[in-house]
């Protein structure tokens, strides 16, 4: 049985709670071994970089380390779900080996702290690791209650996908849908895939973060989808939670549910919704995802 | 070429083996683009990095050289077939050897440089160079005085010796 | 009776094996005594340096000096004896080429030392004693002879004339060179005095090589059920025939063991381990960098396969000392 | 364009309204020519120099509707030497490091790195907007990993909404109330145990003590 | 030192290159230097070496102070050796008592601290002066040219070289790998700037090659082995089966009617699959030569073997023959021009443009295509849903300019764009934009052309495009194709809808180009096209003599650069063969049979087969002939008793003493570099 290193990040521990519930009924309902890592740091994310790079990539740095370190010899797969980490921790892989001033700065503050990173760790994303290393053929299998009928809209958000992860295309990713299809659900063929989501802008200039949120969920709905799942905790945030915003200011005129791609899985399987954290929603799946079926969403 | 030229201390001095076909040719191109680099290599001209008898490069670095740089067409596009491949395994072979002769491995190299790929040339010759500073010079004819040094201590007539040995 | 021709030996770093050589000429030393005066063989007889000293310059026509040059004794030594003989013949694979006593020229000095008196397993020395070149003795101090940095080929430490290759050298060469000396047909100096083609010339097993040999891999005698009539080379074990100067007549091939290259190189080469290396690696098979060296793993001493008798008189003579390597004086 | 009252914060800044911001002549005196290769250097590679201001990462970008200056005008600028302008814009600050235009680039300039460098490069000349919301943010952000080596969003959010605008914390309830509820907000602090070795780490980070490459 | 009558003496000749050299070596000091070193009889410096006077000066000075050696330091031995071997030679000299020293591409143009440059020179000039003290007499070299040449590839440049070549009185085979020659002009509706139709140049030209009494033209044909060398080359040629006789076949096209397929139903290669074709077809109407082929991948003859085989039958002259097999010609040949063009850039690999997301997303040839009156459409131009488009967006630098594809200018597509705005609008009316990153109009008549579609009112919005997207941000963009790019001349982001999408994709070279190269065994340069000999001044030759290369295989370029190009190839081969002799390099190995031991190792070495173990003599034996002089087995012969002629083992140690050894202190001179 593979075993692997969870990064959670900031987000699985607060808004992005059911991404990381979800992660982990998955993961193990699959037999997959999935440990947190021990003592992890945040990721430095892009605010950090903003005021002090080298200290954001020594603090990226560290997790790395510390995936070495817990897992004394094996080479480990740390799994960040969330895309921001993903790409930072990956980012900060590829300009320790490209850059030297990155990589001599780096080792020696790792020095510092009595650290050491050999270099051995892989950055995984949970996309990564279910379709490449267990496989679409084998979720099938687990696949209880087909979500036949299902019209889903697969969102990445822009991070998964570039420019360091290279799991996949860099414009339209198909990770996530060939999941979907495997659920047994449609996946719609749609254009923002990778479009910003807004990111932090949503909270710090709404006027400018928040259209971009509309124009995904919008097209989305006016793709057919009766659901957008995602695998960004960022991006499950601002396009689930601030909806009411968006219809009271930005005039949107529709509601979709927006589920982590995990949890959609969850379901499939035939998991219980707790386990799922689907309690969480902001904008419930009505009566499970049964009734989703031909994409009859509610529509406020 | 002696250390002592080089008003500004101690240069790293190369000897390069390059093949007519590919390298030379690159190195010829990188002339005819004005690509600046170190002027520490001295290019020898051989038809094929197949051509390059390890009896060269060890006499490159007996007679002094600080390094030897071969460079031959990529693997699949020696203008002879397969020179390059046999220059290949002569290196891998020799780099074991001079190894065990206290020779560092950084001193030889082996690249495959293709006839357009001028900036190639440029960059492995400035590597090159910057690999060899730190490790010093090599200096084998100063260091084979050094040592016959101790042929003379006890020698009661000198010219004597001279006469024959000399 | 007119007095002969007078010559001597002489023995520097060596076994003996040279000295035995001249014996093996069995009956035949008899017509070499015959035909000679010996005034100096310490291994036969019973002379003193002085009585060399003694003698004029140029007295000697020729002197045969089998063994490298380890030792400031041995550097005396050979330099007197110059100073006394016409000719000079370097007689036997040390002298010609370091020998195997050169192969010591792979590790500096200090370390030679040490091993041998102290860290050796079969050397008990608490006090970690070492020979001292000088020792006071009631008043006179005595001395013993300086161990040099190297090992040298006779030919690095004074000027020879005619070189007897082999270890050692086979009796039919020794005789040839002594009835070209009292002849006085002499080849021009410097000379060795053995064919200028390599062995494979004269292998017995020569017409069953190959003529589209590749080496996939390499193994040594010990490893492998050997086909007693082939080619060595053919079944993948290094023979250092091809880079070889012939004369030995094939003895380790007739002997069922590959040569190991005591006659050294033709004239035409100056390195013979480099020549030998160059000729196999280009015949192997393989192709990409992994694969080479898994083959060239057959090999784990190349140094020592190569050089076995020529290290010292190699391009490069020896390892390259390091400077964390250079002594202290 | 919706953005303008937000602007009202950069009080007392020349910049404040982005139409006046760029006059129409420029002497080569008012210029840092060092400025380019400065920024070049730091942003990873030489590769800023070779832009051909094709645009592709102004329409690529998700949010140049917003921006005073499109990127591409703000890597001219840069090259150019246009130091005080390209500092003070908000452009820099609007970049959601969504690397859509880095992956794109004909020139593969890494142009989010580029807005990071000078991100940087105007706080250390101080000219960043002072009570701009995501330079604020940021910092705020800065401040609560360097002292607890992780960010708790909520945390986060009340810190950020009192230091630039508190009427919008009211604004922000409902939603804060419903995270709760969900139990995907709370405002205790999470924070990394070996708190002294992570400081040591960051400590030996620090700019001053960058080693050159 | 070597056997050489008498004493060596030694010429050294330093060039300025006007300051090509000067400028950064101190050519008087190193004149003055190697003065003094042995053997040294003269030493010059003069402005040109390569000039009249300069190689006069040699022949004079070998006269007059009967020098045995020469020296020359210039340029690189590669430009100007032979140059300067025949100013030996005038002088009386065998040319090969000679040595070049590189010092303007190995120094001065590669260094800017003029001491160390001038050491260097100083270095090389003293190793050269070593070495050229080993060298010997040698015989000049000569082989046979034969007068028959191979032109591979039937596109344009091919067709002009073919027949250049055929009109001087040559005997050429054309080998194109398609049906039919005529390659993409062929595919092409007009041509810029003149708007001729392409088809009514080309085909004249077509026919032609066909009935040309010298052209022996293999269509659906590859080479597949090349052996010898320059004069006397040997090719095979893979003559792929088309299952209809060629001799027989009239091109009367009832085997087409025939077929049992009564509608066409295959994507058809020459429309790009934009109409369909059957199992049996021609590609096109004016296809050269005029025979159909059968695609045993769709024939149901092949697939299941129970075919009515309808086209045997209707066929009068019983040409389909569908046991055909694949045939190899051998031929020999002196010269070979390749013309093996290129490809067009695959649209796939920009997603962001939407290439095979959105039908209406388009690429340049396809459009070709549509608006030929021959093309799918009868020359209508039409989306796919059958509308003609009232707004059409072209995108520039497809593929070209970008290093996250291809780094290079593709030079054509600025033009081909022009020239499909002014169609398109002509066709349809339509509002055309061009979106570019810069317009490139460098050819005779191409910016009147430019200044022609300013007027004509196509809009130019410099920008290179983002994306192409089907998400409307406003209800007018419904149902449209939205190009979003800055226009970077006003400064804003703009989104354009539009009904048809074209990429003008760049050009590449072949897919199998390296293949190719290797089977020539040329070289090729970074990006994969052919790489010329000399930039400049060598445009058509390659490294390897005899073989020339012409068109777009060389690298992107518009007809007229590939018919010039054509040309100038043909003419090289023919200066070649009406030479009737070419001079070759003497620098194959030779054997020191006296010494060899026949130990055999170099035999297997020799890719060539040049060597060989003589049982009588029981010693190895070359065939100078087929030595290619790489010295493989010269590095590799265990007892050093094979050598290479220019390359002798003495000659090599004595450069590598010569450059390294310390006996001619070189402190003292260098006192006085500047």
């Amino acid at each position: 049985m593979k075993r692997y290193l969870l990064y959670p990040g900031c987000s699985l521990h607060s808004t992005g709670k059911a991404y990381g519930e979800s992660i982990g009924a998955v993961f193990s309902h699959l037999g997959l071994e999935l440990s947190e890592l021990k003592d992890w740091n945040c990721c430095g994310a892009t605010s950090y970089a903003s005021i002090d790079e080298m200290e954001a990539f020594s603090l990226a740095a560290r997790n790395l380390a510390l995936a070495e370190q817990q897992k004394d010899g094996e080479r480990p797969d740390l799994v960040a779900p969330c895309n921001a980490c993903y790409l930072v921790l990956t980012k900060t892989q590829q300009y320790m080996t490209q850059y030297d001033n990155v990589r001599k700065t780096v080792d020696r503050a790792l020095t510092e702290a009595g650290l050491m990173y050999r270099r051995s760790v892989r950055v995984r994303h949970p996309l990564d690791v279910l379709v490449n290393d267990v496989g679409l053929e084998a979720l099938q299998q687990h696949v209880k209650e087909p979500l036949n009928g299902l019209r889903v809209a697969c969102y990445y958000g822009c991070q998964v996908v570039r420019p360091f992860g290279l799991i996949d295309d860099k414009f339209h990713p198909t990770l996530m849908d060939r999941i979907v299809e495997k659920l047994g659900a449609e996946p719609v063929d749609w254009s923002l895939k990778t479009f910003c989501c807004g990111g932090s802008l949503t909270g710090t200039i709404p006027d400018a973060g928040l259209p971009l949120n509309r124009s995904i969920l919008t097209e989305a709905v006016r793709r057919g989808a009766g659901v957008i799942v995602t695998c960004c905790p960022l991006c499950q945030f601002n396009l689930e939670c601030l909806q009411n915003k968006l219809r009271a200011r930005y005039g949107l005129s529709v509601e979709i549910p927006v589920l982590y791609f995990t949890q959609l899985m969850g379901l499939a399987f035939g998991l219980d919704d707790r386990a799922l954290g689907m309690q969480r929603l902001f904008v419930p799946v009505p009566r499970r995802w049964r009734v989703l079926k031909g994409g009859d969403t509610v529509h406020a | 070429m002696s250390p002592e030229v080089n008003s500004n201390g101690w240069e790293p001095r190369i000897i390069a083996f390059f093949c007519n076909w590919c390298t030379y040719t690159a190195a010829d191109l990188a002339g005819v683009s004005r690509l600046r680099h170190a002027p520490n290599v001295r290019i020898i001209r051989l038809m094929c990095s197949g051509r390059v008898d390890p009896q060269f490069v060890l006499d490159a670095f007996v007679q002094g050289a600080d390094g030897v740089l071969i460079g031959g067409c990529h693997p699949g596009d020696c203008h002879y077939m397969e020179g390059n491949y046999k220059a290949l395994r002569r290196f891998r072979l020799m780099r074991r050897m001079l190894e065990n002769m206290g020779i560092e491995p950084q001193r030889f190299r082996l690249e495959w440089i293709s006839a357009s790929e001028g900036e190639r040339v440029r960059t492995v010759v400035n590597e090159m160079v910057e690999t060899l500073r730190p490790l010093g010079p090599l200096a084998l004819p100063q260091q084979r005085v050094r040592w016959d040094e101790e042929l003379h201590e006890h020698v009661t007539d000198e010219k004597e010796v001279k006469s024959h040995a000399g | 009776m007119p007095d002969k021709p007078k010559v001597a030996f002489y023995w520097c770093a060596s076994c003996g094996g040279c000295e035995e050589s001249v014996v093996d000429l069995a009956e035949d030393i008899l017509f070499v005594v015959d035909k000679v005066d010996i005034l100096f063989w310490p291994v036969a007889l019973d002379f003193k340096k002085s009585d060399v000293e003694a003698m004029a310059d140029k007295s000697l026509v020729a002197t045969f000096i089998n063994g490298a040059v380890r030792t400031s004794e041995q550097g005396e030594m050979v330099r007197l004896l110059r100073r006394k003989s016409q000719l000079i013949v370097a007689y036997g694979a040390c002298a010609h080429l370091g020998g195997i006593p050169g192969l010591a020229n792979q590790f500096p000095r200090e370390q030679i030392l040490r091993y041998v008196y102290t860290e050796a397993p079969s050397v008990v020395n608490e006090e970690g004693t070492r020979p001292m070149q000088t020792w006071p003795h009631n008043g006179a101090a005595l001395h013993l002879p300086e161990f040099h940095q190297r090992v040298r080929s006779l030919d690095q430490v004074i000027d020879v004339d005619y070189y007897l290759p082999g270890c050692a050298p086979t009796p039919r060469l020794l005789k040839e060179a002594v009835i070209a000396l009292l002849s006085g047909q002499l080849p021009p100096k410097g000379t060795v005095l053995a064919p200028d083609v390599a062995l494979c010339d004269e292998c017995p097993r020569k017409n069953s090589k190959p003529t589209d040999i590749a080496y996939d891999r390499f193994v040594r005698p010990h490893q492998v059920q050997l086909d007693p009539e082939q080619c060595f080379l053919a079944q993948g074990v290094v023979c250092m025939g091809p880079s070889t100067r012939g004369g030995c007549e094939a003895l380790c091939v007739k002997g069922r063991m590959p040569c190991t290259g005591c006659f050294g190189p033709t004239s035409r080469a100056r390195d013979q381990g480099a020549k030998m290396l160059s000729s196999l690696a280009s015949a192997m098979t393989a192709t990409s960098e992994s694969d080479i060296d898994r083959t060239l793993d057959g090999i784990p001493d190349p140094v020592g396969t190569f050089y076995r008798y020529g290290l010292p008189a190699s391009l490069l003579r020896g390892r390259v000392l390091q400077t964390e390597e250079k002594e202290s004086p | 364009m919706i953005l303008w009252p937000m602007l009202g914060f950069i009080r007392g800044k020349p910049h404040a309204d982005p139409r006046a911001r760029m006059r129409k002549l420029k002497y080569e005196k008012e210029l840092d020519l060092a400025f380019g290769e400065h920024v070049a250097a730091k942003a990873y590679g030489q590769k800023l120099l070779s832009c051909i201001q094709c645009g592709t990462c102004g329409s690529t970008c998700p949010l140049s509707d917003y921006m005073d200056y499109t990127p591409r005008k703000i890597i001219a600028m840069t090259r150019e030497g246009f130091k005080e302008d390209v500092l003070n814009s908000l452009t820099i600050w609007l970049c959601a490091s969504c690397y859509a235009c880095t992956v794109q680039c004909p020139r593969q300039i890494h142009i989010t790195d580029v807005m990071y460098t000078l991100k940087r490069e105007a706080i250390a000349a101080g000219v960043y907007p002072r009570r701009y919301p995501i330079p604020v943010f940021s910092r705020q952000f800065f401040d609560l990993v360097r002292r607890q080596g992780r960010n708790s969003e909520g945390r986060l959010l009340l810190k950020f909404y009192l230091k630039t605008n508190p009427f919008r914390l009211l604004s922000q309830a409902w939603l804060g109330l419903r995270l709760m509820w969900t139990g995907r907000f709370s405002l205790k602090q999470d924070r990394v145990h070996d708190m002294q070795k992570l400081k040591r780490l960051l400590a030996a980070a620090a700019p001053s003590k960058e080693v050159p490459s | 030192m070597p056997d050489h009558n008498g004493s060596i003496r030694i010429g050294f000749y330093i060039c300025h290159c006007g300051h090509n050299i000067a400028a950064t070596v101190d050519v008087e000091a190193v004149a003055r230097y190697v003065s003094g070193l042995p053997n040294v009889v003269v030493s010059r410096e003069y402005k040109y070496m390569c000039s009249d006077p300069g190689q006069e000066l040699i022949a004079q000075d070998i006269h007059d102070l009967n020098l045995n050696r020469v020296v020359v330091a210039s340029c690189s031995p590669l430009l100007h050796e032979t140059t300067f071997r025949t100013a030996v030679e005038r002088g009386g000299l065998n040319p090969f008592y000679f040595q070049m020293v590189n010092v303007r591409e190995n120094v001065s143009w590669v260094h800017e601290d003029r001491r160390a440059a001038t050491l260097k020179a100083m270095d090389l000039a003293r190793a050269a002066v070593h070495r050229v003290t080993f060298h010997k007499a040698l015989e000049r070299k000569f082989v046979h040219i034969h007068p028959d040449v191979l032109v591979v590839g039937g596109g344009i440049a091919g067709i002009h070289a073919a027949l250049t070549l055929a009109n001087s009185g040559k005997k050429v085979y054309l080998v194109e790998r398609e049906p039919t020659i005529g390659g993409h002009m062929a595919q092409f509706d007009k041509t810029f700037p003149t708007l001729d139709c392409a088809a009514c140049i080309l085909t004249p030209k077509m026919s032609a090659v066909k009935a040309h009494p010298n052209i022996k033209l293999w269509t659906y044909s590859e080479v597949s082995s090349v052996e010898g060398y320059v004069g006397s080359y040997t090719v095979k040629v893979r003559r792929k089966p088309r299952y209809v006789d060629e001799e027989l076949c009239v091109g009367c096209l009832a085997c087409i009617d025939e077929c049992v397929y009564k509608e066409p139903k295959y994507a058809d290669s020459f429309n790009l699959g934009l109409s369909k074709r059957k199992p049996v077809y021609l590609p096109f109407p004016q296809a050269t030569p005029k025979i159909v082929v059968i695609d045993p991948e769709t024939c149901i003859q092949f697939k299941s073997g129970k075919c009515k085989q309808t086209c045997v039958e209707a066929c009068d002259r019983e040409a389909i023959d569908l046991k055909q097999a694949e045939t190899v010609e051998e031929i020999k040949v002196g010269t070979i021009v390749l013309a093996t063009g290129y490809k067009t850039f695959n649209a796939r690999r920009t997603p962001q443009y939407g290439y095979g997301r959105f039908p209406n997303v388009f690429t340049s040839l396809e459009v070709e295509r549509l608006i030929n009156a021959s093309g799918p459409t009868g020359g209508h131009l039409v989306t796919r849903e059958g509308r003609e488009p009232r707004t059409v967006g072209i995108i520039h630098c497809v593929g070209s300019r970008d290093r996250n594809t291809n780094r290079w200018c593709s030079r054509t597509c600025c033009m081909y764009s022009l020239k499909l705005a002014h169609l398109l609008k002509e066709h349809t009316g339509a509002e055309v934009y061009n979106f570019y990153i810069d317009i490139r109009a460098a050819g005779k008549t191409y910016e009147e052309f430019y200044d022609r579609l300013l007027e004509e009112n196509v809009h130019f919005i410099r920008g290179r495009v983002a994306e192409v997207t089907d998400v409307a941000a406003i209800p007018e963009e419904e149902g449209h194709l939205i190009i979003r790019a800055e226009d970077t001349m006003i400064g804003v982001v703009r989104r354009i809808p539009v009904d048809m999408v074209v990429l003008a994709v760049g050009m590449e070279p072949q897919a199998d180009a390296g293949d190719v190269r290797r089977l020539f065994n040329i070289s090729c340069s970074t990006e994969g096209f052919f790489l010329e000999r000399h930039p400049k001044l060598a445009p058509v030759e390659t490294f390897t003599d005899g073989i020339f290369i012409a068109g777009a295989c060389q690298g992107p370029k518009d007809i007229p650069d590939s018919v010039a190009q054509a040309g100038a190839a043909a003419a090289q081969a023919q200066m070649l063969i009406d030479k009737g002799e070419v001079e070759l390099e003497p620098n194959t190995a030779f054997i020191d049979e006296e010494h060899c031991s026949g130990c055999k190792s170099c035999i297997p070495l020799c890719p060539f087969h040049a060597l060989s173990f003589n049982e009588a003599t029981g010693k190895a034996q070359l065939n100078a002939a087929l030595c290619k002089g790489c010295g493989t087995c010269v590095a590799a012969c265990p007892s050093g008793s094979i050598q290479q002629n220019l390359f002798e083992d003495s000659m090599i140690f004595g450069e590598i003493d010569g450059l390294m050894n310390m006996v001619y202190e070189t402190g003292k001179e260098v006192a006085d570099v500047a």
